[in-house]
């Protein structure tokens, strides 16, 4: 099957320094946020990215979409790689993909109203003369995208505040609409916001893909939530990707010894299920990514480790079909050789 | 820590650096001179003095003079107070300056956290609104009202105290008492306000939750696990308020006739003094930054969360 | 009821009274909780969980907050007109309670081991040394490492998870008759949460605790209790056995509420059901079903009247549920 | 680490409690120091030096007065000069040849005064290594000193000389009659070369002290106190009836007017202005008339204020009596002249109050009622009573010529750096005569003078100044002065007086004798007693 790739990272890095010294700063160290992560986005598609606090999700979107300048790797997106553009050159073609945040209240300036939050990315790109709009057509145009994402227009002088949770999502959602971008970057869009909400705005999500034709990567920590919106999922663990795989066969199979424990420690509301399942509860903490690692980055807490994991670091290689995963456990004789 | 210690000591030489050379060179661009008098001296006179001092040396002579003079630990002559260097003036007023301001900011501490924890315990009642009032005061009313009012009351119009004087003087340690309040006032009021505002903060955070949820009787919570946070704020405040209380004694040093350092900072500002200015320009950047740095390790014990390496 | 109750709640009302009108946070509630069972209590944000459980404790900060009338028996004692220092002795000794930020529910000023003695010194009237030793054990039970070396950091030199240990730990150290745990493992990652709820559920038994747990997730309490009791706008509209709310929920929230969770084991393809709209503002809330507004099946009188709790037999216990549907 | 903080705490309340304690005892030990004549004197600023031949102001020479003796010193009622370290002296015939017959005395330490102790000391001061800031006043007056001052001749050029022992000569640049009243002045000092040459200038600690005056150094502590003591070698210490003598170093003057309030001074030497109203009404308050003028200084050589017709008018448009009264309040004498009366001296008349005249003028200049005048600024430095009197005469301009000003206040350098480079165009200025003798107040606006920051520049008065220079005393100098005054006042209006000085002292003559007001307002210490 071939797939159209949109976005790709090859090898992306992002690691913060760790600085000490009164008057000259000398880096000591790095927190190794993201450590060589390859990532294809395909046209259309939604990519789950899961994984638990740490692990380096939000900084590998916040990598992509540039917000962060990347240590090392590529983001290529249709062929350009984004980390060679120019300031001008990135902010036109930035205006292709678009992140939506966490904490709705957090993103969204309180001493602005909606209909000037959601105009914001507009007047930007039509200030830098990209865009082509007048008054008018943008006033429609925020009006349209605020019905669109279930608010009414009525409420476009309101402030962030007199809205409620899920309707700040909606409006953060709205404001990435509002320049036609093809990729959204969602980055744990529905973790704070209560049950019954959170499947409004899955729902909302998965409507607007299909009408706009979007691609999305979709970040949460909520295994179930990824596998409701997505086709494909990334685990990541410590900065790394560690399994990747079309959502069914994943959910059906996981590989990867931490996969699998993340799946077997998610919670199904279901008391039949949840009595009878058999649970692997994984040793210890996620260790600190602040040092450099020369073994399998979960060697230290995987009931599987072999000697092999302790001073290699596992390709991401495919072993079954669109399933790649990077575990010895699963590589052949002849894959293992060549690695070491 | 031992360490980081002496690092920070380091790292004080170039600031201090940097502090000199800018007064140096601020200094000398302020018009008028330091032998500038109603009748100016007749220009042959002018050029013996300037000779004397040395000011007739191009300025960056005169600058890398001071500088090597400095580094023996010679402020240098005074311009203006012949009889002495400046060495000698600093030495015979700082340490009236510091005592001061360690009496002070003791009295401040003392009735400020106390008023601070009483007004947070009682928020909102008569006892919280007397507190912040008199804080409210000593934040608004200058010292150069406070202290001509202390003066009047307790010297002149009920005579307890003499109206000024030093504990070196014929009335003793007495006349330290009404600089010392005139001075706390405002430290005292920002500590009663900071340690009420941290105080609050404190009881209303979880881990207060978490001593109730205990069975921990209400002494014993405020006692063990409100106190040692809720200063912390007033501990990182006393750093630098002590430097200000010290460099900014001079109205009260002069209200007061205490022979402090702050006199001379304005005399020799004033006479453009340049040498003596310099002298307390240095003393009182090392004491800030000394302080601040005080506060830095202080802060360490207080708060786990912070080490230093 | 075939069980012996050791904590009874009647009728509790908590209220806040805030410069925009009186907040009902908790208005109403009634459970009770038998020795060694595990209560879940489900809801929302705003739905008045954790408000309810600190009225339990009188923990409710006041003013603003008031407990305004009802009862809250434990062993036959109402623990709501007790004095301060016999309420103290109840405290941490015969009901605990675990909080949802581990980052913050311990003191970081203090070691762990200041924190730990202070409460067993306080209710087992155990000398310092002993109450060391007697913390450094609760330590080991929930699994935490080196305990007689770890007992002397301060929390910031845990992780998260070592800290919910920790307070785990603290909370049991008194062998409490019930523990509340007021969203213990929010805040925790999956993998960590597992091992929480696994302590929890192991030293409970052991120790024989009866536990309320608090949750929004409907995943924790259903491998955890035996009971649900599902909580909207400061009432419980649904109580029920575990398996018999899950298989059959009756209240329409709670219906809503269980179809809106995609299901991890199941891919059904189809789209999430959602609740629409949005919880009521609890202001000055009328005598009314709060629901009805979001509710499916709503009917006239649920707009005038707020729904009498019917009873029903199931099996060997009792359901309720609070719905103009089944009254 | 909160036992620090416990600690400090607990320390502060310890000294404020040892504080309390000492309470009494500070009480009954000030009163048993009531028996010794100790006489308490608010004396100002901290004293910048106590070497005679570095000090430049008021404090340090009240201190001088008391430890040292030139050839003269004061009458305490009149401040006429009177014999000092000199029983007698012979003046030549043309007044330019000064012989002085010194007494037979010694230090402090016992160190005999010579004639070539005066030489030697008054090289000191003239020497240019020594950067006497005062050296300009002995250079006026004796022959060849300011040449070796500014290095352009040796010593041997200055005219002094040792005759015999105890036989000074002294040559004046010309027939100086007033030089008797100079010579009490701290530049013409006496003093201890043999402790000079052993501590450097560590010679005025009190440990190593030698001085020649009826009070001796006995303490000295920086911005608290200078105490002096009798000098028992002295050659007059009979007379000298106080026991001790403290001078202390103030910088807020309501402190000063306080503690003289509350017994704790003996001599406040100025008022405060706003205690002025309250301390006129007592008994111990003295005003006099002092030897001095306050004035406007006026740029005479920029536009408008070049024109003498515009000065002239500016000085008659203001009422000084009301000026007097209302704002300055401490009993000045309202002033149109540079020189303050004096004994002998004609003085001149000045241009007073005449707004008709004022106006007529500043027509004549151009500007009918003020019209077309430009906004102009009024220079001070900072201090209230500056900036009274400058808002009056704002006022007071703008009323009566319809002039519109500005205030501008300055730092004390900075103003003086720009009145002395004349950045202004009016400024304020004042001066206290150093002698009694016109020649005080006018020898300093002779053509560019560094006092003469309005850079008044007249010929003839330079030309008369010079000639009463090389005048005996008498009539037919003074008739040149005022000749001069006239030019420069009533003619140029090179400067606008307002007032003349007054002295204002706070002491109970009840309680202390030998303490007399005088213009000079020099109170010699060794005249005082205890009644």
């Amino acid at each position: 099957m071939k797939h159209d790739v949109l976005l790709e990272t090859k090898d992306l890095k992002m690691h913060f320094p760790i600085e000490d010294g009164i008057i000259f700063k000398r880096k000591v160290g790095a927190i190794r946020a993201v450590d060589g992560v390859d990532l294809t986005l395909r046209k259309g598609e939604t990519l789950g990215v899961v994984g638990e606090s740490g692990c380096g999700k939000s900084t590998t979107a916040r990598a992509i979409s540039q917000l962060y300048q990347p240590t090392s790797g590529e983001v290529i997106f249709e062929g350009t790689d984004l980390t060679k553009l120019s300031q001008f050159e990135l902010l036109k073609t930035r205006r292709q993909i678009q992140m939506v945040f966490q904490d709705p209240y957090a993103s969204l300036n309180p001493r602005m109203v909606v209909n000037d939050i959601i105009r914001e990315p507009l007047d930007i790109y039509r200030n830098r003369r990209l865009l082509d709009m007048d008054r008018k057509e943008m006033e429609a145009k925020v009006e349209n995208l605020m019905e669109r994402v279930g608010l009414s227009r009525y409420f476009k002088n309101r402030y962030p505040h007199e809205f409620s949770g899920g309707q700040r999502q909606r409006i953060g959602i709205a404001r990435s609409l509002a320049l036609n971008p093809r990729v959204i970057l969602a980055d744990e869009p529905v973790s704070a916001l209560d049950v019954s909400i959170q499947a409004q705005i899955l729902n909302l999500f998965l409507e607007l893909q299909e009408e706009f034709d979007l691609t999305y990567m979709f970040i949460a920590h909520d295994l179930s939530v990824i596998e409701y919106v997505s086709n494909r999922v990334a685990v990541m663990y410590l900065g790394k990707v560690v399994e990747i795989a079309d959502s069914k066969s994943l959910y059906k199979q996981p590989l990867h010894p931490y996969t699998k424990a993340l799946f077997s420690a998610a919670p199904i509301p279901d008391p039949k299920v949840e009595r009878t399942r058999k649970r692997i509860v994984l040793e210890g903490d996620v260790p600190a990514p602040d040092q450099e690692r020369f073994g399998c980055y979960f060697y230290d807490r995987c009931p599987h480790r072999m000697d092999v994991c302790k001073k290699n670091v596992p390709e991401l290689l495919e072993v079954d079909t669109d399933h790649k995963v990077a575990c010895y456990l699963y590589f052949t004789q002849e894959q293992k050789s060549r690695l070491n | 820590m031992t360490k980081y210690i002496i690092r920070r000591l380091i790292g004080l030489i170039p600031t201090l650096f940097i502090v000199v050379t800018i007064s140096f060179f601020l200094i000398r661009i302020a018009p008028g001179g330091p032998f500038d008098a109603e009748r100016r001296p007749p220009e042959q006179v002018m050029q013996n003095i300037e000779a004397k001092f040395n000011l007739n040396a191009p300025l960056h002579m005169q600058y890398l003079r001071y500088m090597g003079d400095i580094v023996r630990g010679d402020l240098g002559p005074s311009f203006r107070y012949q009889d002495h260097d400046v060495n000698f003036y600093i030495a015979n007023s700082l340490p009236n300056s510091l005592l001061l301001g360690f009496i002070a900011l003791g009295l401040a501490l003392l009735v400020g956290v106390n008023a601070g924890v009483l007004s947070a315990l009682n928020q909102n009642s008569w006892i919280d609104y007397v507190a912040m009032a008199i804080a409210i005061i000593g934040i608004t009313v200058p010292l150069f009202v406070i202290g001509p009012v202390l003066m009047y009351f307790f010297a002149l119009r009920w005579d307890l105290l003499p109206t000024s004087g030093w504990i070196t003087g014929r009335y003793g340690w007495i006349t330290i008492l009404m600089p010392a309040i005139t001075l706390s006032m405002q430290p005292f009021a920002t500590i009663a306000r900071l340690s009420r505002a941290s105080m609050l903060e404190m009881l209303r955070s979880d881990f207060i939750r978490t001593a109730q949820s205990k069975g921990l009787r209400d002494s014993v919570i405020i006692r063990r696990h409100v106190l040692k946070g809720s200063l912390l704020p007033v501990v990182s405040y006393v750093g630098p308020a002590f430097a200000s209380i010290v460099t900014g004694s001079v109205v009260v040093e002069q209200i007061f006739r205490v022979p402090g350092l702050g006199r001379f900072f304005v005399q020799s500002a004033l006479n453009r003094d340049y040498t003596l200015i310099m002298g307390t320009v240095i003393v009182y950047s090392v004491i800030l930054v000394l302080m601040n740095f005080i506060v830095d390790i202080i802060y360490s014990f207080l708060d786990p969360r912070i080490t230093y390496k | 009821m075939s069980e012996e109750k050791i904590l009874q709640v009647e009728d509790l009302k908590t209220y806040f009274r805030t410069d925009e009108g009186t907040v009902k946070a908790v208005d109403g509630v009634s459970f009770s909780l038998g020795r060694k069972e595990s209560l879940g209590i489900v809801g929302e944000s705003g739905s008045g969980k954790s408000v309810t459980n600190q009225s339990l404790l009188r923990l409710i900060p006041s003013p603003p907050g008031k407990i305004v009338g009802g009862s809250v028996k434990l062993e036959g004692v109402d623990i709501l007109k007790l004095p301060k220092s016999k309420l103290r002795n109840i405290r941490g000794n015969k009901i605990s309670m675990i909080f949802q930020d581990p980052m913050t529910s311990l003191n970081p000023f203090l070691k762990i081991s200041t924190q730990m003695i202070e409460t067993i010194m306080l209710h087992q009237h155990e000398d310092k040394k002993t109450a060391r030793e007697h913390s450094i054990e609760m330590l080991r039970m929930v699994g935490l490492p080196k305990p007689e070396r770890r007992i002397d950091n301060y929390p910031h030199q845990f992780s998260g998870g070592m800290r919910q240990r920790v307070m785990i730990a603290m909370a049991l150290s008194c062998k409490p008759q019930v523990l509340i745990a007021d969203e213990p493992t929010t805040a925790l990652d999956v993998t960590i949460q597992a091992q929480i709820l696994e302590i929890m559920q192991d030293l409970s038994d052991r120790l024989g605790t009866a536990l309320i747990m608090i949750t929004h997730d409907l995943g924790v309490v259903a491998g955890l209790c035996d009971r649900i009791a599902v909580m909207y706008a400061g009432r419980i509209v649904e109580e029920a056995d575990t398996e018999v709310l899950f298989e059959e929920p009756q209240h329409p929230y709670t219906q809503g509420l269980i179809s809106s969770v995609p299901r991890l084991d199941k891919k059904t393809g189809k789209k999430l059901s959602s609740i629409p709209g949005q919880p009521p503002n609890l202001i000055d809330l009328p005598d009314c079903c709060p629901f009805y507004p979001r509710c499916p099946h709503v009917m006239d009188i649920c707009k005038n009247k707020y729904p009498n709790e019917v009873k029903t037999e199931v099996g060997s216990s009792t359901r309720r549920v609070s719905c103009w549907l089944y009254s | 680490m909160r036992k620090l903080l416990v600690f400090l705490l607990m320390v502060s309340l310890a000294v404020t409690a040892f504080a309390g304690g000492q309470q009494d005892e500070g009480q009954t030990a000030e009163a048993a120091q009531e028996e010794p004549a100790e006489f308490i004197i608010v004396n100002g600023a901290e004293p910048e030096t106590l070497d005679p031949h570095l000090i430049s102001g008021v404090p340090e020479h009240r201190i001088y007065m008391s430890i040292f003796e030139g050839l003269t010193s004061y009458d305490p009622e009149t401040a006429e000069p009177v014999p000092g370290l000199a029983k007698s002296w012979d003046v030549s015939e043309d007044g330019t040849v000064y012989t002085f017959h010194l007494r037979e005395t010694t230090w402090s330490d016992g160190v005999p005064i010579t004639a070539q102790t005066v030489v030697d000391s008054w090289l000191r001061m003239l020497a240019p290594e020594t950067a006497a800031p005062y050296a300009w006043f002995p250079n006026m007056f004796i022959e060849g000193a300011a040449e070796y001052n500014a290095g352009d001749a040796g010593a041997d050029a200055v005219g002094i000389e040792a005759v015999d022992d105890y036989t000074f000569r002294l040559e004046l640049v010309g027939p100086l009659p007033y030089v008797l009243g100079a010579l009490p002045h701290y530049s013409f000092a006496v003093v201890p070369m043999h402790k000079i040459e052993e501590h450097g200038s560590a010679w005025t600690s009190p440990e190593n002290f030698v001085g020649n005056g009826p009070f001796t150094l006995e303490e000295w502590k920086p911005q608290q106190e200078i105490a002096v003591v009798p000098n028992d070698t002295y050659w007059d210490s009979e007379v000298v009836s106080l026991d001790r003598v403290v001078y202390l170093p103030i910088d807020d003057n309501n402190t000063g007017y306080n503690m003289y309030l509350n017994g704790e001074a003996d001599w406040m030497t100025t008022v405060p202005l706003d205690q002025m109203d309250s301390a006129k009404l007592r008994d111990d308050y003295h005003n006099a008339p002092y030897l001095g003028t306050y004035y406007y200084v006026v740029q005479t050589e920029k536009d408008p204020f070049d024109d003498t017709r515009v000065r002239k008018a500016l000085a008659m448009s203001f009422d000084r009596e009301t000026l007097v009264e209302k704002i300055t309040k401490g009993g000045q004498v309202p002033a149109t002249s540079m020189v303050p009366d004096m004994a002998g001296y004609p003085g001149v008349e000045g241009n007073g109050k005449n707004i008709e005249r004022a106006k007529e003028l500043l027509a004549e200049a151009g500007y009918p009622e003020g019209e077309g005048f430009p906004q102009f600024e009024i220079l001070y430095n900072t201090n209230e009573a500056h900036k009274k009197v400058a808002e009056y005469m704002q006022e007071q301009w703008a009323e009566n010529l319809g002039l519109e000003s500005e205030l501008v206040n300055q730092e004390w350098s900075t103003y003086l750096s720009n009145r002395r480079q004349g950045n202004f165009q009016i400024a304020r200025a004042g001066w206290i005569g150093d002698y009694q003798d016109p020649n005080t107040f006018l020898d300093m606006f002779i053509s560019g003078a560094a006092m003469n920051g309005g850079n008044f520049s007249n010929e003839r008065y330079d030309e008369l100044i010079h000639q009463a220079a090389r005048m005996p005393a008498g009539e037919k100098r003074f008739e040149v002065l005022q000749e001069a005054e006239s030019i420069f006042i009533e003619q140029e209006q090179g400067v606008i007086p307002i007032y003349h000085y007054t002295t204002n002292n706070m002491i109970d003559l009840d309680e202390w004798g030998g303490w007399y007001v005088n213009t000079m307002d020099y109170h010699p210490t060794k005249n005082i007693y205890k009644k």
